[in-house]
């Protein structure tokens, strides 16, 4: 791996973090579909230093464009008051941080101390999407399918529940 | 997989599965018959109840009465589990079966037409439920599968499979059939034996988990055959890993490369722990003493039918459990623990004498009565030997008879008396002469007298006692006493004496007498020639022979 | 370079992760909340691409799973705003706090 | 093999039909139940009769037949089978003669009562049962019988069951004999493990003794275990209190069972394993203390009782008392036995009489009685025979076996020989003061006695004539019976002491009691009255039964209800506490279900957490990560 792939990487990791810190952070709800834009297009960054081009394009076009506007769409389809109110810091989300930071510790342990075994083989891609277009529509037709199926079903069932019940005021 | 060479399959080879799933037949036919056709739903199931007679029977007739091994085994795996495991540094597939597999033999054969002919004897005690008879037929057939289910699995998880399907129409009969504080009793049924059941799962599990464990294959040369580790709830298989000597040595010698040799193998804390958790989950249904109380409440508020087959039934899954599982599996520990649980059953039987005496309530006096037999089976098992397991046994069968033909009669009482109480009733002899005839049967059948079955399960208990713990042999003999005093008093009380309630009553009808002549007449068939039982039970403890003798080397 | 790459990934997913978790455990905007379940989400295909270039067999299968986990995000995040919108409807709100539907009366 | 002995099974065969025929038949037999089960009773003493007969032949083997299994478990095979030999030949005549007569007789006495039916059914199971009794080939089959016998007894002493006192005096008849039963079970429990093969059949018992396989610390427990259970069934002190109280049944049953032959069953019982007794010096001494104390005892509360019965009863304990006591005292069964044989016609002919007089005045009190001589000439003569015969007069039966005891004690234990001397005085003694106060004299109560019909009498008759002639199989000097019953001839030599003894004895009884009651020169009442607390005493029978009922009944109804008071707070208690952390766990961890999803989220990742954190402590993880590393 080349110091440049390096360098990438800690910058977007670094980029994905921040994102992920100022979701968390911002007290406007608009504010925080924005910052995780940021992380979600960083994480595209780092699926192209994967070599996952095809991931990194879907990732892109799904998480940046797709689900972040479903997200604003959401937030003007609703009445917020100005921003998520201040919470007053009780010993549940000290808790919960303790918590999540211990999770955070032993997973860390974990993937350090665990001894990867060495790569029997290098795997060269020199054509992600086709690679993947003949992956998809011989070995994985099936669960390709089905998944087709899951979305129609899911997308139907949020047009149903998300639609006005006029018929309920009966 | 073992060694399953003394077994021997039948001709008829679904002939168990039959039998056990038999009372479906009735719910599916129940099931279509509008809830409010009392009338068919009662003659349906009656009906639907004689099938698994009929079957068992069958059973019963082509049972080989001269080998004790089990028979018309049914053997299928139902799930199946494979992982890999690293033993050392070798990764050796594991694989997990659970079996669906019944069979009988000499111990359960008779529990198992018990069982068929109780239900159905209850089915006909059931002519005196007042309200919503389909639910409750259906349930009384589920709970019919389950206790069938019991007796004739051979494999640890379809023995709790039927064990807990037991449980839950036996909740709702308690709970809304019942009498006064059904509720409750209901609830403290469910808590109680729900508690036994987490600990005879938890108990289960942790066997499967490491006696279940055998290996095929190869072990030293895997390039050959590839050993495979595999993990079963067959229980003869179990019983086999846990006390052939030959099973042991060569596990032992497979892991002891791998340095695992104690974890598969039982340490003998282990062994004791599991035995005494085997002993308190199967104590709590039996029930043994401290755990006893929930049973009182059922036999005082629940339904006659109902309680026929849980005093009858239920409780004797437990000494069987027992008996089938926790002695086969640990006889070293049964045998090291005799003198306590014969304690425990001297307790137990004197005890429930004691509290019987004093009672003024007719089910309450047979609800402590059923916890002093029950100290008779504890007696038996502590016994450690073969006449002593068949005493048990026997005592299981004799007591099954005995209580379902009393609260047969407690049912037919109530219903013309409206009370069971002793100091309100008295001189029934005259106004319904045939029920306190039966009574007084039942009350001798109970107390032990002679050439009825309670007799005989005593008197072999005793002598099995007798061999290695005569002094508290003596001290049981003394318990017929109190049990003759307590027997009496409650049975002559309600039949002697002067008449105490004078309204016109109408003896048994033809459905009522026809179960209590039944039941009369297997007391008395049981009691005048034993050899009935006896001859397939003992060649089935012969078969055990291999343990229990190795475990009383020296003794 | 002497870093090793898969770890590194790893531990940034891990971080992400926790991050996602923690905003799914505190935050009480419901948008926010499903905003970080799909954070987690992406730990996890970050996970798995990573995976699929530094296995023990490296292989596209990785990438697979990611594309298939990244479309059922998609179906989630759809459901996920529809009920937040009939849950809205009903309650004027989208306060997970005032979520308690699920509580026994 | 052409023996009538094979056929012996014949002889219960024919009362156990009569039961099941009459059980079955119900009321359509009510009527003729009674006549059936008369001729059944006949044939089956005519078997039994034929059976005595072949069993004079001299040196005739003993017929063993035990081939059915009755179980077999492991090494233990209890069979069920009979014997016959010259002592349970002799019982099987006694057995079948008097019970036949005693059915015969209640076809009158029970004339009236709508459930006579079941009368006679119990009495043929009591019959079937007492037969199995006699012929029993092994301990366990003894036992089973034994048992049965029991429960007959107390199915007809509480055959009148609305009466308080029948029910009352049931009980106590089934649970007092239990007392004595268990011991004989855990006699014969104990002599299944000692026995080689544990074979417990009476044969293999003797020749084990002989054989010496049995230390003489088994052979004493056992012996007096049996003898419990025999103290039991026998109504031997201190286990004698339900006797009296079973005359609240019918008095056939009285006759039958509680005078002739159930009671006898201790006694045939000790004869029948006399080979254990006299292995055990300690266990015949025990015998013969009982016994003769049980004797002397029995005969005094006898003095003072007013009921008919249960003057007869007291005299019925003390009797049994005697043949014990001559059991106890002797090397052979021979005097005990011979006593027994006797002992069962002229009791039953007294309790038949007794049952007449009761027939015919309707009490049993017998202060109000008196005079019944004029209206009851045939129940006056057999009583009167019966009488004499039951005080020891000679040449009536009674004599000659009393006499035999007591030249048995004569010779071996001369303090108990006192002891039944003055017993025997007093036997003859209340003899005669029932005898004169129901029979002499005026009549104390208006009423219309009668004589008994000829079905009634007809017995009475019969076993007046065997109380006379019964004793002279076993003459001093030509001891015929007891050698035929023991198969050794007897080695003491006559004496004359106790026989003239006895004698004497008996005739200054009756003669005392003739000048309180029937020529009264002195007045009972007086002597009555100086010794009123003497009296008091015996009229209450020493206060037994209330020591019983001090000592025995009230802790025991005290420490049941502890017991279940114990059970209701404590264990329930527990069970309740059980339950209650049940519940209080229950709501508080209901608490936690508040609805919102993400204190759920906190929870489940908090225990992940410590899962994770367990599993990688125990180094669980790292394993199978270091393993699939290298």
């Amino acid at each position: 791996m080349s110091t440049g792939q390096v360098v990438a990487f800690f910058i977007l990791s670094f980029l994905a973090f921040s994102g992920a810190i100022m979701m968390i952070a911002f007290h406007r709800v608009v504010h925080m579909v924005v910052s995780m834009a940021t992380t979600f297009l960083s994480l595209a960054g780092l699926y192209i230093l994967l070599e996952a081009e095809f991931v990194a394009v879907v990732q892109v076009m799904v998480y940046a464009g797709a689900i972040s506007i479903l997200m604003i769409f959401g937030i003007m389809m609703t009445k917020h008051h100005d921003g998520e109110e201040e919470k007053p810091t009780t010993w549940k989300s000290w808790f919960t941080f303790g918590s999540v930071a211990a999770f955070l510790f032993l997973v860390y342990v974990s993937i350090r101390n665990t001894k990867f075994p060495e790569q029997t083989q290098q795997y060269v891609s020199e054509n992600n999407v086709l690679e993947i277009g003949q992956m998809m529509f011989n070995q994985y037709a099936i669960p390709f399918e089905i998944i087709s199926v899951l979305l129609t079903v899911a997308f139907v069932g949020a047009i149903l529940i998300a639609r006005r019940e006029e018929a309920e005021t009966e | 997989m073992g060694d399953f060479g003394q077994m021997t399959f039948e001709s008829m080879p679904h002939l168990l599965t039959a039998l056990v799933l038999s009372p479906l037949l009735g719910i599916l036919i129940l099931a279509f018959i509008p809830s409010s056709m009392g009338q068919w739903l009662k003659r349906t199931a009656i009906i639907a109840s004689l099938l698994p007679i009929l079957i068992a029977g069958y059973v019963y007739a082509n049972f080989n009465h001269n080998a004790g091994v089990m028979q018309f085994v049914e053997k299928f795996e139902w799930t199946s589990i494979s992982w890999t495991n690293f033993y050392g540094s070798q990764p050796i597939p594991n694989e997990l079966h659970l079996q669906y597999a019944l069979g009988v033999d000499g111990i359960s054969l008779p529990l198992v037409f018990l069982t068929a002919l109780v239900a159905a004897m209850a089915m006909f005690a059931s002519v005196l439920i007042k309200k919503r008879w389909k639910l409750y037929f259906i349930l009384m057939l589920i709970l019919e599968i389950g206790m069938l289910g019991v007796f004739t699995a051979q494999s640890l998880t379809l023995f709790f499979v039927f064990f807990e399907l037991t449980l839950i129409p036996m909740f709702f009969l308690i709970g809304i059939w019942g009498l006064m504080h059904r509720e409750k009793a209901a609830n403290q049924f469910l808590i109680f034996n729900g508690l036994g059941s987490a600990i005879l799962f938890f108990g289960i599990i942790w066997i499967i988990t490491t006696a279940g464990f055998t290996v095929t294959g190869n072990t030293m040369d895997i390039s050959a055959d590839q050993p495979v580790a595999h993990f079963t709830d067959f229980i003869p298989t179990i019983a086999d890993n846990l006390n052939n000597t030959d099973t042991i040595a060569n596990a032992t010698e497979w892991l002891k490369p791998y340095g695992l040799d104690t974890t598969y193998l039982l340490s003998n804390s282990t062994k004791w722990t599991l035995f005494i958790l085997l002993l308190v989950a199967f104590g709590i249904k039996l029930p043994m003493f401290p755990f006893h109380t929930w049973m009182l409440r059922v036999h005082s508020e629940a339904p006659a039918s109902v309680v026929m087959i849980h005093s009858g039934i239920l409780l004797k899954m437990g000494a069987y459990g027992l008996l089938r599982i926790g002695l086969s599996f640990f006889p070293e520990q049964a045998q090291e623990s005799a003198t306590w649980l014969a304690i425990l059953g001297v307790v137990n039987l004197l005890y429930g004498a004691f509290c019987a005496f004093a009672q003024d309530e007719l089910r309450s006096l047979l609800a402590y009565s059923s916890i002093s037999h029950m100290g008779i089976i504890l007696l038996g098992f502590a016994a450690n030997n073969t006449i002593g397991y068949s005493g048990a046994v026997f005592q299981m069968i004799s007591h099954g008879l005995i209580s379902a033909l009393f609260f047969m009669l407690v049912g037919s009482l109530y219903e013309r008396t409206g009370t069971t109480s002793l100091s309100d009733l008295g001189g029934m002899s005259k106004s319904l002469p045939f029920i306190s005839a039966m009574m007084l049967v039942a009350g001798l059948a109970s107390l032990g007298l002679p050439g009825l079955s309670g007799f005989v399960s005593e008197l072999m208990a005793f002598i099995g006692l007798f061999e290695n713990h005569p002094t508290l042999t003596y001290i049981a003999v003394l318990g017929i006493i109190l049990t003759a005093a307590y027997v009496l008093r409650g049975v002559m009380n309600i039949t002697y004496g002067k008449l105490a309630i004078s309204t016109k009553m109408a003896d048994a009808q033809l459905v009522e007498a026809f179960p209590m002549v039944v039941l009369t007449a297997f007391i008395i068939l049981i009691g005048v020639y034993p050899s009935v039982l006896s001859g397939p039970l003992d060649q089935s403890l012969h078969e055990w022979a291999h343990w229990l003798n190795h475990t009383q080397a020296g003794g | 370079m002497t870093i090793n790459m898969l770890t590194a990934f790893l531990t940034v997913s891990a971080i992400l992760f926790s991050i996602g978790m923690f905003g799914a455990l505190t935050k009480r905007n419901m948008i926010v909340l499903l905003l970080s379940i799909e954070l987690m989400l992406n730990a996890v295909n970050l996970n798995l691409v990573a995976f699929s270039k530094y296995g023990m067999t490296p292989s596209l299968h990785g990438q697979m799973f990611t594309l298939f986990s990244i479309a059922i995000a998609a179906a989630e995040a759809a459901v996920g705003i529809a009920i937040l919108l009939a849950f809205y409807r009903q309650r004027v709100t989208v306060n997970a706090d005032e979520m308690n539907e699920l509580r026994e009366p | 093999m052409g023996t009538y002995s094979q056929y012996a099974w014949l002889v219960p065969l024919f009362p156990l039909l009569g039961f099941i025929i009459v059980l079955a038949a119900g009321r359509l037999v009510q009527r003729i139940g009674g006549p059936i089960n008369v001729l059944l009773s006949i044939a089956s003493f005519v078997v039994a009769a034929l059976i005595g007969w072949e069993r004079l032949t001299p040196g005739i083997e003993n017929y063993v037949w035990n081939d059915w299994t009755w179980l077999k478990i492991g090494d233990f095979n209890i069979t069920l089978g009979f014997e016959i030999n010259n002592l349970n030949a002799l019982m099987l005549l006694i057995v079948t003669l008097v019970s036949m007569l005693v059915q015969l007789y209640s076809i009158g006495y029970m004339a009236e009562d709508d459930r006579k039916h079941v009368f006679f059914s119990y009495i043929a199971l009591f019959t079937f049962s007492m037969l199995g009794v006699v012929m029993s080939e092994n301990l366990i089959e003894l036992y089973i019988f034994w048992e049965l016998v029991g429960v007959c007894s107390f199915l007809l002493v509480g055959f009148w069951y609305e009466k308080l006192e029948a029910k009352k005096a049931a009980q106590k008849a089934f649970l007092v004999t239990r007392v004595g039963d268990t011991g004989l079970l855990a006699g014969i429990l104990l002599l299944a493990w000692n026995m080689p093969g544990h074979a417990l059949d009476f044969n293999s018992i003797f020749n084990a003794i002989n054989a010496g396989d049995l230390s003489s610390g088994v052979i004493t427990t056992a012996a007096i275990l049996i003898f419990i259970g025999a103290v039991g069934k026998s109504g031997q002190f201190p286990l004698h209190t339900w006797l009296p109280d079973a005359m609240e049944g019918p008095t056939p049953i009285s006759a039958l069972i509680h005078a002739a032959t159930m009671v006898a069953a201790g006694v045939y019982l000790v004869a029948r394993s006399f080979d254990l007794f006299v292995a055990s010096p300690t266990a015949m001494l025990t015998v013969a203390i009982i016994g003769g104390f049980t004797a002397i005892f029995a005969a005094t509360i006898g003095l003072a009782q007013y009921d008919i019965k249960r003057i007869l009863a007291y005299s019925t304990v003390s009797q049994l008392g005697y043949m014990m006591m001559g059991l106890g005292v002797s090397t052979t069964f021979a005097a005990g036995m011979f006593h027994l044989y006797t002992h069962a016609f002229f009791k039953a002919l007294l309790f038949l009489g007794a049952g007449s007089v009761i027939h015919a005045v309707h009490t049993q009190d017998i202060r109000e009685m008196g005079g019944l001589s004029k209206h009851m000439k045939i129940t006056t003569w057999t009583f009167a025979i019966g009488t004499l015969a039951l005080s020891g007069v000679p040449p009536f039966a009674g004599f000659w076996s009393k006499d035999l005891i007591l030249l048995e004690a004569y010779h071996h234990q001369p303090v108990l020989f006192v002891v039944a001397l003055v017993a025997a005085f007093f036997t003859a003694l209340y003899m005669s003061r029932l005898f004169f106060l129901v029979f002499t004299g005026k009549a104390r109560k208006p009423a219309h006695p009668h004589e008994s019909p000829a079905v009634m009498t007809i017995p009475l008759i019969i076993l007046a004539i065997l109380s006379v002639v019964a004793g002279f199989v076993n003459l001093p000097g030509s001891e015929k019976f007891s050698e035929w019953l023991t198969g050794v001839a007897p080695e003491e030599a006559t004496s004359y002491v106790p026989m003239i003894a006895s004698t004497i004895v008996a005739l200054l009884g009756i003669s005392i009691g003739a000048v309180f009651y029937w020529r009264p020169k002195f007045s009972a009442e007086n002597v009555k009255k100086t010794f009123l607390p003497v009296f008091t005493v015996l009229n209450n029978k020493y206060y037994i039964d209330e020591l019983y009922q001090k000592t025995i009944q009230v802790p025991y109804d005290l420490l049941a209800a502890f017991i279940d008071t114990f059970d209701k707070y404590v264990v329930q208690g527990a069970v309740s506490l059980i339950q209650y952390i049940v519940n209080f766990v229950g709501n508080i961890t209901a608490k936690t279900q508040n609805g919102q999803l993400q204190n759920y989220a906190l929870v489940l990742v908090f225990g992940l957490i410590i899962l994770a954190a367990v599993v990688i402590w125990m180094g669980g993880g790292a394993e199978v990560w270091a393993i699939s590393g290298k």
